[in-house]
């Protein structure tokens, strides 16, 4: 087995243009046409030049790659090198997700190649001796078991992954809130158990790939893990962290329960959100810190309960939060991590105060002059929950019904339970089957986050579920047997009719 | 596409051809392949609501072409009646006798037990712009004002460039979070948000529209929707409040520079 | 009889299914724009929320007045109606706030407040013409800038504006070619703002001297594109947003634009 | 203030023991009358003064003002196209039956004609109770259109008139007349009622695309007002919408007769009636979508408010209703075709490709009736990636259904050519040639068609609009030529069996029946949209519609309506067709069995 894997990539190697000992650069025209192009798709962002001095780049983060650089994070070959040309092609065809940097499926190959050859002209290093680097190899992975599993979280912990991606993968390791880039950008280890979003590609062979060759400029270095079974075994456990794929829900369904506790929450099904960044009123322009919140919601005679969980790299839980803080606009970008302490975490769910008439809500972001929200409101620093009613996010004052907080912070996960009576006078009820507007909020007091900077979703819904629901059989049995009396009916008639013939 | 199912399809079809059925076979055939297509072979699937109007327009079709002609007509009463009498036919007949109602109880479980979808309405994507709207108190004609920089393309192409530049870096300060890097819709953001932002790229959007019905849209953004375009689910912003006419107008300008395209022109009367 | 009662169900069957196929599409009612639809039975509260609407739009209010602006009273030209709803109260002795807002509103010379100078054209007259409907809206939402709006369209406010008898509800100047410069001076109210026949600033400069001061082409423009050079101590993007607003722009014809240019340019002073 | 006279005229005890012929001159002078005297008092309470007490509104009882206005304009306009589309190919086949000296075509023109008199009178019936409730119901509106177009009324009278005195001198005076004479008639009444429809569009048109006026409204123009953008549009849609309507009436009155007919010979001639009835709407049909295309084009060009309104705002839904109405007429005509060549001895070798043309037709159908944003779940959205479905939204754009149209217009004409084969074999020397060619022809039209259709998806909106008249242009092109061969290579043609008519299955007679309906419920839903793209407003942009109908109503509900008025509609036609009927029974001549196929001259 092992014999047959290093002939193949001794074949790879073989193949591979880097034995040319001549870089690749194109040709004059090749990189000419590059150039138009771009410049045309590419320099909004990257710059003219290629040092990512451009009107894009001010705006994005992560920042837009400087090519002069010559320091690339997504390769296949040794840390410190350049990176091959198959990998600008990737990058290029495949993007980057959750960042600026989209993939570009309709250039042709010619269109990437030529990209390619003049995005090398950035870097001298590229027509240098540098630029044919030297690959890794990546064997054919074998299968995965339980066992690779088991055996890949052994090598999480034996080298040291924890310290940056936590105990649980979810990015929250005790030096990860330390973490600067090359460019002292603050920059946080990557959330494993959201493989989907990771910059380097999700597959196994993508995973593979970066934990190998390290990712250049940031705090992830190149491991050189051994026996190579080991490192599938990494690769192994990583992805058993999470699905391809997130499953976003549009609706969490509030499950009737007698009482309401921890065992009959963890009996429910979590929907997942995707936070995004409010991007609306002043104090847009941020990334928040968190990108998915996870709900589950139960509902007894008389009271309604939710719960939310959302990774988070560290507990804030010093200094305060509101849903009506003041912003200050001017701020754009937290550049280097704010331990300050002056914000904590916060979460808040938001309702419409009275249910909606036909399909008009209140704006998602608060309510607006004419309906208001209910914000559920937990400002994690202190032990109770706030309620708050939105006339629009300049507009929020505290008030409303009293509500039931509970919130713990265990291994990069937040857990925030909110309870409220099922029917107040004046706010929006729970009723059986109903289909209740619903839409989050969640702020990182570690990202500055506070008022309207802050992670949020638009409507999604809660559906109170029926505590008993008719039994289908009856039904079933009913419609079934007419549609066999039909049946047997217009056999009868044919037979009787037709018999004869 | 999902390639597999459509030969699967097909060889079905190919398949029957050799067996020779009756009419009523090939109809029932035909039903059920362009059933299958509809679900089964387009990915993602047709929504529906559009699978049970194609099913209507084939069934009506499917019937057309059985009572076109005599001959045919009578094949197919003929069949029928076999089916339902003859001996020949008896185990099938049987088994169609239970499996329907078996097919009926089954769709009233499903019915019963799957989790009610949330009301879903069906937008607006185009909605009709006013005739005009007010922006910061001046009225705009959305028929009539043209983009009042759009003439110095060919006027004065150096001062048109400084326009374009002032509306990419509009673009990039306010709009690159949802339509993304490549203006199809897919930026940073995009994936939180229902409906997902508009895709320039795509030929049915911008390139459609009279450069005044994207200020529109853009200047009164989703709370600006009228009533037939709710729920207002949108996020887009309205813009008035952070951008000034010019850079309406700019960023209109950089958004078909980018994507290559070309508003619609107005038509003028013959 | 038999084939006539067949071909009547036959009838019944065919129209029945294109019902059918009515109702499956999305239904919506489209509804007239809120500002058409100010009815009796409206609460101060949503009479309060069209009047806004009014008041940035059709009422062009904001080309002068702001809204809670928090300027030193001194450095602004017309007043702030933040707090309004509250001071109308208090302005007059004996006059409660609705019947000092109506009287603001249509006899607006008749009070003028404290630091300020006439020249608010009358709301209820071209070029703006609000209905009185209209106003009393306009009235509630202003109630609400510090108080509690009370006015409904029953609400008896002592005036009426007299329906003219051109067929458009809210009927705007008559506008036609063959007026002369003074005349088009008088139709689109530019007294309203500007003295023409002494030197006092009202709320732009006089304009008793502008042909002296200024070319034909810097008058043109100085109308056109009235911020491209803005007088010493004057406020830029009044006029436009004024002018714009009242659409005159749209309406006023090239003939009728020569006509005033050259009467302004006429005026010398003395 | 309710005046009974209209309402009287519609009632049915004044039709009891008089004779048809009297009755019929006395309702069309009646409504000639009573059209005049109502429009008098309008004269006079447009120049009254304007009283601040009268009402703008008036609500008419129990279903609103907007209901029976809507009914009532429709029935009208039902009516009317119907009257105005007889004439048109009553005359046409009598100067076919002058010209080949058939007899044939002569009775036909005449069992046309006569139709013709009692449906006048329920139009002008229809016309006065109309005129009547917009006076009561929408006097201010009334007013504003009378401020407009007072002087138009006076040809209208004047023309109104001239089109009685023509068409019962027409009717009455069939065989009486030097048959020049005669035909000068018909012409002369098709001029005149063409004349009025151009007048009526002009005030219908305005309200939609006004013209001609101030910003304040005022008349500035008559000429402008009158011949507003949407007018001539309207004019070529609705003459050939009319005739295509009256066609398929015309064909359903003879699918009445002939379910009722008690001889073969009976059966033979409204069989025959029936197919020419038919073959006239299905010509009329395949170039009405390019007339709409123009009037949308027109419609957008005035305002992009009132285009969007119409093509991309809630009313896009209608067109897929619309799209659905239109692939079932095709559906039906292609069937009816098909169920007919049943009836030719040879035809049997063209089965084989039936169900080919329908695979085509349904195909085209499909796209057709596929809407551009989709009603789906969120879910379904979701994995769609948004409202448009990345394979079937490419389906629902106008490249897509231009080409899906024009090559559904190919197959009908397809299917044409081949039941007029059905019995011939052409005898000259070059008929493989021919075929090659007429092939070749269809081909590179379909291909050429197609190619545009998918060229359209690369280049700009005001490109691709001006795509559809190439793909127009071909169409017609292919249509012709193709026709001329086919004269030609059938010229002397063999003929190989007989056409056994009168040997119809019932089930083609309410093919005939489906086609009549589809026709009249598809031309309620446009005069619904018409109307509704308007939205709040009586004259788009000038006068608002301030009413408590000021609403748009749902398509479903606007579907109801219009179901409503088309039973009515054919209740009325009914009585029409059975006042018609009560006329003695030798009208026609048997028809002659020997030689071609009656009707197919007719056709070209």
């Amino acid at each position: 087995m092992r014999r047959a894997l290093s002939m193949a990539a001794v074949l790879a190697f073989a193949a591979s243009p880097a034995l040319a000992q001549e870089p690749a650069l194109g040709t004059q025209a090749q990189r000419d046409a590059g150039k138009v192009l771009y410049e045309a798709k590419c320099a909004h962002c990257h710059g003219l030049n290629g040092d990512a001095d451009a009107v894009g780049a001010a705006y994005l983060r992560p920042a837009p790659r400087d090519f002069t650089s010559s320091t690339f994070k997504f390769r296949t070959t040794m840390s410190g090198e350049l990176p091959s040309d198959d990998d600008i092609r990737r990058s290029i065809r495949e993007g980057m997700p959750t960042t600026g940097m989209p993939p570009w499926p309709t250039l042709s190959r010619a269109d990437v190649d030529n990209l390619v050859y003049y995005i090398k002209t950035f870097a001298d290093d590229f027509s240098g001796p540098f630029g044919i680097p030297e690959m890794i190899e990546i064997p054919k992975a074998p299968s995965v078991s339980a066992e690779t599993i088991a055996r890949g979280r052994e090598v999480f912990v034996e080298n040291q992954c924890v310290d940056c991606h936590g105990n649980g993968g979810r990015g929250s390791g005790k030096s990860a809130p330390t973490l600067t880039d090359q460019w002292d950008y603050h920059i946080r280890p990557a959330d494993l158990t959201k493989r989907w979003t990771f910059r380097n590609g999700s597959t196994r062979e993508d995973i593979y790939r970066t934990f190998n060759t390290g990712l250049d400029g940031s705090p992830m270095p190149a491991y050189e893990i051994e026996p190579i079974e080991d490192r599938w075994a990494l690769v192994d456990y990583v992805v058993s962290l999470s699905a391809d794929e997130p499953n976003y829900a549009t609706a969490v369904v509030a499950t009737p329960v007698t009482e309401i506790n921890d065992a009959a929450f963890e009996a429910t099904p979590p929907s997942l959100f995707a936070i995004v960044g409010q991007v609306v009123e002043p104090g847009r322009a941020f990334y928040p810190g968190i990108s998915a919140i996870e709900a589950r919601a139960l509902v007894t005679a008389d009271q309604v309960a939710v719960q939310l969980r959302w990774n988070d790299m560290i507990a804030d839980t010093r200094g305060m939060n509101g849903p009506d803080l003041p912003v200050d606009e001017t701020e754009r970008w937290i550049g280097a991590p704010d331990t300050s302490g002056t914000f904590s975490d916060a979460v808040a769910i938001q309702f419409p105060t009275e249910t909606p008439e036909g399909v008009e809500m209140p704006y998602f972001m608060f309510g607006d002059r004419k309906s208001s929200v209910d914000l559920w409101f937990a400002d994690l620093a202190g032990p109770t929950g706030q309620h708050y009613i939105g006339n629009g996010s300049g507009n929020v004052r505290a008030g409303g019904p009293a509500l039931g907080l509970r919130a713990a912070y265990d291994d990069g996960m937040w857990t925030a339970t909110f309870t409220r009576d099922r029917n107040v006078e004046g706010h929006i009820g729970f009723d059986e089957g109903a289909f209740v507007p619903v839409a989050f909020s969640v702020w990182d007091g570690f990202n500055a986050e506070s008022g309207n900077r802050r992670g949020l979703t638009s409507w999604y819904y809660v559906y109170v579920d029926v505590a008993e629901k008719p039994s289908p059989v009856g039904p079933m049995a009913g419609y079934g047997f007419l549609t066999l009396l039909l049946g047997v009916g217009i056999t009868a008639f044919m037979r009787r009719k037709y018999s004869g013939a | 596409m999902n390639v597999l199912v459509i030969l699967a399809i097909i060889a079905v079809m190919v398949a029957l051809r050799f067996l020779k059925p009756t009419i009523v076979v090939w109809a029932i055939a035909w039903w059920f392949a362009v059933f299958a297509m509809a679900n089964y072979g387009i990915d993602p699937p047709v929504p529906t609501s559009v699978t049970n109007m194609f099913m209507a327009i084939v069934t009506i079709a499917l019937l057309a072409y059985v009572t076109a002609a005599e001959g045919r007509m009578r094949e197919a009463g003929e069949s029928l009646v076999a089916f339902f009498t003859s001996k020949k036919y008896f185990i099938p007949l049987v088994i169609m006798l239970v499996a329907v109602p078996l097919l009926v109880a089954f769709n009233v479980y499903s019915s019963m037990t799957t989790q009610p979808a949330p009301p879903a309405a069906g937008r607006t994507i185009h909605p009709p712009p006013p005739a005009t709207v007010s922006f910061k108190g001046r009225t705009v004609d959305l028929n009539n004002d043209v983009n009042p920089y759009r003439h110095l393309e060919d006027d004065d192409s150096e001062a048109f460039a400084q326009h374009v530049d002032n509306g990419r870096r509009v673009y990039y300060e306010n709009c690159v979070y949802c339509h993304g890097d490549n203006m199809a819709g897919d930026g940073h953001f995009a994936h939180g948000f229902n409906p997902i932002p508009a895709n320039f790229q795509d030929p049915t959007t911008i390139a459609m529209l009279q450069e005044g019905y994207l200020f529109w849209r853009i200047a009164k953004g989703g709370p600006g929707l009228p009533v037939e375009s709710t729920p207002w689910a949108s996020a887009m912003p309205a813009w008035e409040l952070f951008l000034s006419e010019e850079e309406i107008w700019d960023v209109i300008l950089f958004l078909y520079d980018f994507t290559d395209q070309r508003p619609r022109a107005r038509e003028v009367h013959e | 009889m038999k084939n006539a009662v067949k071909i009547f169900g036959f009838a019944i069957l065919v129209t029945a299914f294109y019902s059918y196929v009515g109702q499956t599409v999305p239904q919506k009612i489209t509804y007239p724009p809120e500002s058409a639809t100010l009815g009796a039975d409206m609460s101060s509260a949503e009479l309060a929320e069209a009047g806004e609407t009014i008041i940035s739009g059709k009422g062009t209010c904001l080309g002068c007045h702001t809204i809670g602006s928090g300027a030193d009273p001194s450095s602004l030209r017309f007043p702030d109606l933040g707090g309004i709803g509250a001071a109308a109260a208090t302005r007059v002795e004996g006059q409660d706030a609705v019947t000092y807002l109506a009287k603001a509103l249509y006899e607006p010379n008749d009070f003028i407040a404290e630091g300020f100078l006439p020249g608010m054209p009358t709301i209820n007259r071209p070029p703006i013409g609000l209905n009185d409907d209209e106003i009393k809206a306009v009235i509630a939402y202003l109630q609400t800038l510090g108080g509690e709006p009370t006015v409904t369209l029953v609400t008896d406010l002592g005036y009426t504006t007299e329906v003219s008898a051109a067929p458009t509800p809210g009927a705007t100047a008559a506008v036609g070619s063959g007026l002369d410069g003074p005349g088009v001076f008088q139709t689109y109210l530019c007294g309203t703002c500007h003295n023409i026949d002494a030197a006092g600033a009202l709320a732009g400069p006089s304009l008793y001297d502008v042909g002296s001061r200024l070319s034909n082409a810097e008058i043109y423009e100085a109308i056109m594109d009235p911020d491209a050079t803005i007088a010493d101590g004057f406020a830029g993007g009044v006029m436009p947003a004024t002018l714009g607003a009242t659409g005159f722009y749209t309406k006023i014809s090239s003939e009728e634009l020569r006509a005033l240019v050259n009467y302004l340019s006429a005026q010398t002073g003395g | 203030m309710r005046d009974p006279l209209p309402q009287r005229l519609g009632e049915s005890r004044y039709f009891w023991g008089l004779s048809r012929e009297r009755l019929a001159v006395a309702g069309g002078l009646l409504a000639a009358a009573a059209a005049v005297l109502l429009l008098a008092p309008i004269e006079a309470f447009a120049s009254a003064p304007q009283d601040a007490a009268n009402p703008a509104y008036r609500e008419f009882p129990v279903v609103g003002s907007r209901v029976i206005m809507w009914v009532t304009a429709e029935l009208h306009l039902m009516f009317a196209a119907f009257v105005l589309a007889v004439p048109m190919f009553a005359v046409i086949i009598e100067i076919i039956g002058y010209v080949s000296g058939d007899k044939r075509y002569d009775a036909l023109a005449y069992e046309f004609t006569k139709l013709l008199s009692v449906s006048f009178s329920f139009t002008a019936s229809l016309g006065a109770m109309l005129t009547f409730l917009l006076v009561v119901l929408y006097p201010a509106l009334t007013d504003y259109l009378m401020s407009i177009f007072s002087w138009t009324f006076f040809p209208y009278v004047a023309l109104f008139f001239l089109e009685a005195i023509f068409l019962y001198s027409y009717y009455y005076g069939w065989g009486k007349f030097n048959p020049k004479t005669h035909i000068f008639l018909g012409i002369m009444l098709n001029l005149v009622g063409t004349g009025i429809m151009f007048i009526a569009d002009a005030w219908l048109t305005f309200m939609n695309t006004p013209a001609g006026i101030s910003e304040t409204g005022e008349l500035v123009s008559l000429s402008a007002a009158f011949m507003n953008p949407m007018w001539m549009p309207i004019n070529i849609h609705r003459i050939i919408a009319n005739i295509a309507f009256g066609g398929s009436v015309a064909a359903a009155y003879a699918a009445f007769q002939f379910l009722g007919a008690k001889t073969d010979e009976e059966r033979a001639h409204y069989d025959w009636m029936g197919y020419i009835g038919n073959f006239i709407a299905i010509a009329a049909l395949l170039p009405l979508p390019f007339a709409g295309y123009w009037l949308g084009k027109e419609i957008y060009a005035f305002s992009q408010s009132l285009g969007i309104t119409l093509m991309g705002g809630t009313f896009s839904w209608l067109f897929i209703i619309q799209a659905i109405l239109i692939g079932n007429l095709f559906l039906a005509a292609n069937y009816y075709l098909w169920v007919s060549m049943e009836r030719i001895e040879g035809a049997e070798r063209f089965r084989p490709y039936i169900k080919y043309l329908l695979i085509v037709i349904a195909g085209c159908f499909l796209v057709w009736a596929t809407p551009h944003s989709l009603v789906a779940s969120v879910e379904e959205a979701r994995k769609m990636g948004g409202a448009h479905h990345p394979v079937l939204g490419v389906l629902g754009v106008m490249s897509a259904k231009n080409t899906a149209v024009n090559i559904l217009i190919l197959t009908t004409f397809l299917s044409f050519l081949l039941y007029r084969r059905g019995n011939k074999a052409p005898t000259v020397s070059w008929a493989k040639a021919g075929n090659i060619a007429q092939i070749a022809i269809f081909v590179s039209v379909v291909v050429f068609v197609t190619f545009l259709g998918v060229y359209g998806y690369f280049v700009e909106a005001s490109v691709r609009i001006g795509l559809s008249v190439p793909q127009v242009l071909s169409v017609i092109f292919c249509m012709i030529a193709v026709t001329t061969i086919d004269v030609f290579m059938y010229r002397n043609a063999r003929v190989t069996g007989k056409i056994k008519w009168g040997q119809m299955s019932a089930r083609s007679q309410y093919a005939l029946f489906f086609i009549a309906l589809t026709f009249a419920w598809t031309m309620g839903l446009m005069g619904y949209v018409r109307a509704g793209m308007r939205q709040h407003w009586h004259v788009y942009g000038v006068l608002e519609d301030t009413s408590v109908d000021a609403f748009t109503p749902t398509l479903g509900y606007a579907s109801n309506v219009v179901s409503i008025t088309v039973l009515i509609f054919f209740v009325f036609i009914a009585i029409v067709f059975w006042l018609a009927g009560l006329s003695g029974k030798k009208a026609w001549e048997p028809a002659v069995k020997a030689g071609g196929e009656p009707g197919e001259e007719g056709a070209e």
